[in-house]
């Protein structure tokens, strides 16, 4: 049998990465898996393969999280949206996902 | 106007050499739509064996070296990397179309240091047989961290005067992410190494005689880069172009100028002087911009990993190093 | 508050994912997000982790990009579906998520 | 036109990855995409950045399976949440997603 | 009889030699279930060292080398690559149960070159103490691209066949695609800087010294891949792993003839012939792949990379090294 | 009281050395906070190049070794193994807060070896001048695998009596795994291309010469590690952490007594009996995790990998390597 419950996804530069971790963290998320990648967007598109000589900051990281509280999803999505995507590149959204063992997902 | 001559000729003989011929040709290829790629964790190590090296050198030569000596171009190292953003702050921000925070951490990665341009400098004066002191390239952060600090306590002042809210930069935090960086740990680390225990032997069979091969690879990607990020240079203001150009020699000779005074005052080296010079002339790649970002949120990194990456680098290894030399041969007749 | 998108998923092989780009930028989506797999479908295994020995041509790209539009994302994926996975491999299918900062899926 | 189809998405440690792989593949799906991540949940945190010392069985590993059928899929969910979560780190969780080309996720 | 018997023993001799035994032996353990991998990282750098060394002692022999010793075998390098396309075109889809476009995209990846195959004889070479001119590796690309470049036209002619459409295959942006590929983009540069600039620092302390080395490590990794994918040959039609057993070869003995026609017309030496012998010889791993998966899509890769990497390249590195040696003692008296 | 002062001399002189101070340094910068990270890959390559170099040396050394000097010292290695896991399983489940599981998966991993810290102590022996037979090494195996077999069967039969289901623990699936990890392949390769082949001039040219160098790098990885993974062993009963601490010493010990045995017996060098102790003493870190993760699901790696990578395997290195060289000088007077 499944649940509903709701994954918030915020894909970003990693240099917030740490913040936004927090952010999850703080909403009571028992957990969250980060995915490297690259992307296009408003700002200059980056890509994985080049060395980088920037430094890795400027990478595309995906983070997701799934939270059993709804509201505390939509929390996350609002708190990394205005705090850190005004000066940061990201996009963040929300998905009705159906999860099991329903326990591991409330703290 | 034979200083002249002798630089062109140093130039032209400098463009035959490894160092600059894979830096230009990295370049080249890229412009030709080369889809060569050095892998990220080749990069990765490449840079942390030069600084390993550079690191274990300095302090390998600290233990015999006079205090007293290190002081005074030590002290120059931090004058330099803050008169840098001082200019640049000064400067940039009066140019058309350029944002102050932008033009603030531009002149913050100005004054921060390469090292991928101080290893070329370094195998450069090695192949003409110049010599120096090998504490001199363990100046860098002397002179990294303060330019990197500066800019941001200038970002902070700006956006209080913005938005009138009074909130402190804190600089120790600042201080402690550089040095924590790959970069400066692996320099660091080399240092204490080569301060404290023998490595001589690792140095002598591993990080020294690898040094000017994997720099050649580092300058391919240098090149590289460089053209594949002048895309990004010219979606902002021209200005940072022009002083992505000037900067780097301005930037020089200023600290040859001064270390020239430490010559005569403290006995540092030509080759010394000369490696100084190269270092203010750089601007950071790897450690700089990831600390900027962080710190200066609301400054645009195209504009300032733009005009490092394609201009200010180039010009720092392929203008500069040939120039600071041909000074050198001028003013201490080498 | 959050607003209705359609996110397109699109797995592949690398070796056209000029191609599919090309057709999301074309529809007007904002940007999208690459992310590097491996995967198995009718075709060979491919795994991430072994030396590109072939190339990465082969390599497998998950490339998701959500736009505000509805039948600009259905456009994506039957343009994906009908031109290029008539001969490479590839899946292709839709999702409904909910944004925020409705503004940024729109050109 | 899209078809409805059912994701299931399984993060966990690489180490079973074979296992579920296996699971997958005897419920009847017709493939699989494996994307390399790092995350945290109730156990230590990995990341993907750090020399795998102890080896890679540690990584984490999202595994994501799109079935025709909706109780294959819920019987995939079911069998990795029930065999191998016992020990393993681990979540599992379903979606509902459009397909496009029906034919290609029925087996 | 007695060439035979040379072969023989020149082949056994081989088996003790790191290139061969470090083939043999990946392959060896990939069977056996071996889980170790070389990082995709590692393998790239390799092929990039590589093929720097050969394109750096290219460039620095043609600066001295006759145009004229050039031409020739570079003719004959251009002839080998297409006769071998159209040999497979004629051949291949007549077989029972391959498709066109997977017999002609088979046939392009066998006259398009295999880097790992071309060091692997170098080193080989340069073990037996023969000599070749360094340039003759150069010619990797005049074999190389137009065998590409033709197997797509005939791919493009198939097909416009098939549907009545015309529809002109465009040459020039294979070429460009090719050149640009990583593996030419590295040997074209090293070529240039070897031309253009003084590298030798580089080449004798970094470049040069590691190349064995090096190759040992690839070969490792082309047998674990030459195990790994023979599941994929496995899928496909019997008749390509009987072509992949046995056009290596042939490849070989054409090129091999037509060299030494140049040996006597131009004075090519025999190691030059060998190396011609061994171009012909190896089938394309790292470049020609993705450059047939792009511009035939129609074709199965399954069928041309099993082929090519499961049998072509150890019967290229295992059988047909030996066997261009031997000839070479037979026929130079080497 | 001489032998105490002969240890801390050798101990401080150590300390000097790269091997050492390289792990210390690790350590230090990752207490610091750097960012310093070498990439996984490079990792991967070096473990590789490690164990390749360790088994090329073995393989060429049989050929001319007696197979009866090897038999003692391997059915020694294959004994301490099995004794370890044995003293292991007694001990550490009786300790309070110890789940079973975990104290079996513990003592497997520290009866199985680590490459690093065997590598290392080799590159220490090299720099002594003390010699030993270079197949030693090469025993890695007869104590690794008997080691991770003996845990998995203890917690096999463990968990029998606890579920009460008969299920047999297969062993041959455990061997062949292990076997085939990427540790073990790149040793038995090495070992088998150094008996049946020549490839002395790889060996020579490149396996050997960057032995060293390439362990200091590893040393300051295994540093860096050990460090981060305190804080996973501070989530474990604290008694790992004790074990962790004195294991090393006690299992190096007993190797070093049995060594000497075999040193009266059939002659095995001195520097044989020092490297058998350390073997002992050693804790693996690549090979020995997955397997125990794979066969001991309800072992807790945190306890596991914890205790081995943070405090086992520096004892090894840092106190172990110094303390059996000393006793080697003690013993047989070195
Ligand atoms: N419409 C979109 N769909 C999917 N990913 C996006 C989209 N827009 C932005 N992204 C991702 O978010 C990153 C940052 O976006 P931006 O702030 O627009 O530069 C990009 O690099 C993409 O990876
Ligand atoms: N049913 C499926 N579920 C998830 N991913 C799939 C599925 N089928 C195919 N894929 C992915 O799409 C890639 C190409 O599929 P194919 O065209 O079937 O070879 C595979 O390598 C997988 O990564
Ligand atoms: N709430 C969550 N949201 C997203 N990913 C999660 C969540 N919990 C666990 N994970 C992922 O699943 C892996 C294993 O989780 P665990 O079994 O809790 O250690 C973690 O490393 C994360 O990558
Ligand atoms: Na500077
Ligand atoms: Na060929
Ligand atoms: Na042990």
């Amino acid at each position: 049998m499944t649940h509903k419950a709701t994954e918030v996804t915020i894909v970003a530069e990693k240099v917030i990465q740490e913040q936004i971790v927090e952010i999850i963290e703080r909403a009571g998320a028992t957990g969250y898996t980060i995915l490297e990648g690259s992307g296009k967007g408003q700002h200059a598109r980056r890509t994985h393969e080049r060395p980088s000589v920037a430094g890795d900051a400027f990478d595309i990281v995906k983070i997701e999280a799934i939270l059993g509280d709804r509201a505390a999803a939509e929390q996350v999505a609002d708190e990394v949206a205005n705090t850190l995507f005004t000066h940061y590149s990201g996009i963040v959204y929300l998905e009705e996902v159906e999860i099991l063992r329903r326990a591991r997902f409330w703290r | 106007m034979e200083a002249l001559a002798d630089f062109a000729l140093t130039f032209v003989g400098q463009l035959q050499k490894p160092t600059l011929a894979f830096l230009l040709g990295g370049m080249l290829i890229a412009a030709l739509g080369s889809k060569l790629v050095i892998p990220d964790a080749v990069y990765r190590f490449i840079v942390f064996m030069l600084l390993m090296r550079i690191g274990l050198a300095g302090g390998m030569e600290i233990r015999n070296a006079e205090p007293g000596d290190i002081f005074l171009p030590a002290l120059i190292a931090v004058a330099v990397g803050c008169l840098i953003v001082i200019l640049g702050r000064a400067v940039l921000p009066r140019l058309p179309g350029v944002k102050v925070e932008d033009g603030i951490a531009t002149a913050g990665l100005f004054g921060a240091v390469s090292a991928s341009t101080l290893a070329a400098a370094m195998v450069v004066l090695d192949e003409e047989g110049v010599v120096y002191e090998a504490w001199v390239p363990a100046l860098y952060p002397f002179m990294d961290i303060p330019a990197l600090v500066l800019a941001i306590v200038f970002a902070g002042i700006h956006q209080q005067r913005q938005s009138g809210a009074h909130k402190r930069v804190r600089i120790w935090p600042i201080v402690a992410d550089s040095l924590r960086g790959s970069a400066l740990s692996a320099l660091l680390l080399g240092l204490l190494l080569g301060l404290f225990t023998r490595p001589e032997s690792v140095f002598d069979s591993f990080y020294d005689p690898l040094f000017k091969g994997l720099l050649s690879v580092l300058m391919l990607i240098m090149g590289i880069e460089a053209y594949a990020r002048l895309a990004e240079l010219r979606r902002v203001a021209h200005w940072f172009a022009l002083y992505a150009f000037v900067a780097p020699l301005v930037h020089g000779l200023l600290a040859f100028g001064l270390g020239t005074l430490a010559h005569y005052a403290t006995g540092l080296s030509p080759g010394g002087v000369i490696l100084l010079a190269v270092i203010a002339s750089s601007n950071s790649d790897i450690s700089g911009p990831p600390t900027l970002r962080a710190a200066i949120p609301a400054a645009n990194p195209s504009a300032y990993i733009g005009s490092s990456t394609s201009i200010g680098t180039p010009m720092a290894i392929a203008v500069g190093i040939p120039l600071y030399l041909s000074l050198g041969h001028w003013v201490f007749g080498l």
